[in-house]
């Protein structure tokens, strides 16, 4: 199974760039080009060779810093400033002018969408009823005559509203705090369980548990303890269940 | 905890079970107190509750308590749902609509079961100002009338056709999976970063 | 009617109206009353249902008055309901909600500008979740879609309007006083530097 997965979790170059920047404990005001290039591009072919799907957005940035790092190192030549006056004199700028004010700006609203989470953290706090059913105080009549005043956003809005209404009436006291299990607590009910059953069991059967945290560290440990020789998986047709063996091999 | 506070809480979990209340065991689970308490605020409460400053009371059926309003209100909520600007008596009906216009073609008891409430009502009144229409039979045994939206239904909303219908809220699902992902990979992390440690 | 009567009466309204508020016209129009009278109704309310006994509190999000539980009591409901924001939203969604909060009406591609990455996914996951919606076109030649927040976004925020937005974090101003520090010491250090030279 392929994973398409953006890069790491950022949000793109900018993002990205702000983390390298952060990481490395640089100024953002004066960016050594050099530097930060580098780094972006090693975190580039760190992507490529695990086969990630890379955005074309950060392979046109690392373009811009490329082209942005030669340009800091290329001297400028005495006659061309001579020629070309009043192209140099725009051209003055420190190119990564234009880059800061972009990382600048676009941190702004990373650190504004982390205030908007914190409100809606807030918010959540405070809890509230879906409307009562009025229904029954309408009379047939009046509402007949009545024109909709409403939006298509106020029709999605009520959808919305009755998807959420149905999440919370569903579960009553079924709210269990999610308790965490490592992936090495995991391997060793995995082992266990073989053992009770004669050394193999069905890899479905190893998903005792519904919920997604669990299911992933099942995986996990599965493939972990594959990677240490210890189990053995088998599957006679494609789709069939796979059956998990213990092997003769090491134990943990 | 002071009988004050838990009131208080008791007050608010009543609220927040709305219609469908809340009985005693649940009210002494989230409380960790014994039901003979749970009966003290509540009796309390509802002592309070008649006051005629407040309009609300409790309604119990054999340990199931409720909030509700006071019945001798009932003529404002009438005048309410009434209003020109009633967004609640909308609510019913957009719910509905927004059914049919993404479901359709599709039968009143699917219409219930999405929305968990007897839709006979909205049905008839968006009928009735013509934003839907039968369109057909099920194929069923009930050959149940089948319900889609008008050209009306597109005038109102400035559809051009229902291609333009805004696309469902189905994003519950892209984000679990995005979660999935990102336990994935935060929980492979860690594995890497105990293998660099064990190294 | 005795203003006990209304303030009672307001109160069931609320309590009908849940999660979807009522503004003051739609209680003025119930009761009869003017604007004025409400306000200082909701305002007795308001103060009542801040003793400690009481459980609800009196928001205002989105020009609506509901009625909600108290934030300090959270801990109980989160034993018993699911919280009404349930739906949190990847980072991606947020950074383009706040970029559309803050710079609106704002088209697709000046906020991808912003963030560096397409952002037509975000777009249609707000869109869905009915936090943002078209308000119009740009002037120039495309007539781009331009994008804002609904009355749902505050409420899924608890604004009263958009003025109550926090102020966007301005970091050019902190920047540029900052580079004037950091100017002014490097300055200062060349001439202490100097100036121990000399010595």
């Amino acid at each position: 199974m392929e994973y398409s997965v953006k890069i790491d979790r950022f949000e793109g170059p900018l993002d990205l760039l702000l983390h390298l920047i952060q990481k490395n404990d640089l100024d953002i005001y004066d960016i050594p080009v050099a530097e930060i290039t580098d780094q972006y591009l090693s975190y580039i072919h760190t992507m490529q060779v695990l086969q990630l799907d890379i955005a074309s957005e950060y392979l046109v940035m690392a373009a811009t810093l490329v082209e942005m790092k030669s340009r800091m190192l290329l001297p400028v030549h005495e006659d061309e400033l001579d020629d070309q006056d009043w192209l140099i004199e725009e051209d003055e700028e420190d190119p990564r002018e234009a880059l800061m004010h972009r990382l600048l700006e676009y941190r702004r609203f990373k650190e504004a969408a982390e205030g908007l989470k914190v409100r809606e953290q807030e918010r959540s706090e405070q809890y509230s009823k879906p409307v009562t059913n009025l229904e029954p105080y309408i009379e047939e009549e009046t509402n007949k005559n009545e024109s909709i005043n409403a939006s298509l956003y106020d029709m999605l809005d009520a959808f919305q509203k009755m998807l959420q209404r149905k999440v919370k009436s569903d579960p009553a006291i079924t709210t269990v705090p999610r308790e965490e299990i490592s992936i090495e607590d995991r391997m060793g009910e995995i082992m266990d369980t073989l053992s009770t059953n004669g050394g193999k069991q069905s890899f479905n059967k190893m998903f005792v548990r519904s919920d997604r945290s669990f299911a992933v560290v099942t995986f996990l440990a599965i493939l972990e303890l594959m990677k240490g020789n210890v189990i053995q998986c088998e599957q006679s047709f494609n789709f069939e269940d796979i059956i998990i063996y213990k092997t003769g091999g090491e134990s943990l | 905890m002071s009988d004050t506070h838990h009131q208080a809480v008791i007050e608010g979990l009543l609220f927040v079970s709305g219609d469908e209340g809340l009985d005693e065991k649940q009210i002494r689970d989230v409380l960790d107190i014994d039901i003979e308490e749970v009966r003290r605020h509540i009796d309390v409460l509802r002592q309070r509750f008649e006051s005629e400053e407040r309009g609300l009371q409790i309604v119990d059926w054999a340990g199931h308590y409720q909030l509700t309003t006071k019945p001798e209100h009932a003529e404002y909520f009438k005048r309410l749902v009434e209003s020109p600007q009633s967004t609640t008596l909308s609510q019913a009906a957009l719910e509905t609509l927004a059914i049919i216009a993404y479901k359709q073609p599709i039968a009143r008891v699917d219409v219930e079961d999405l929305r968990g409430v007897k839709s006979e009502r909205p049905i008839r009144t968006l009928q009735a100002k013509g934003l839907i229409q039968e369109v057909g039979r099920s194929e069923g045994t009930g050959r149940a009338i089948l319900y889609g939206t008008t050209s009306g239904f597109l005038d109102q909303f400035g559809l051009r056709s229902l291609d333009e219908l805004p696309p469902l809220p189905d994003t519950e699902v892209d984000s679990s999976i995005e979660n999935e992902v990102d336990l994935f990979f935060s929980q492979f992390e860690k594995v890497e970063q105990e293998h660099e440690s064990t190294e």
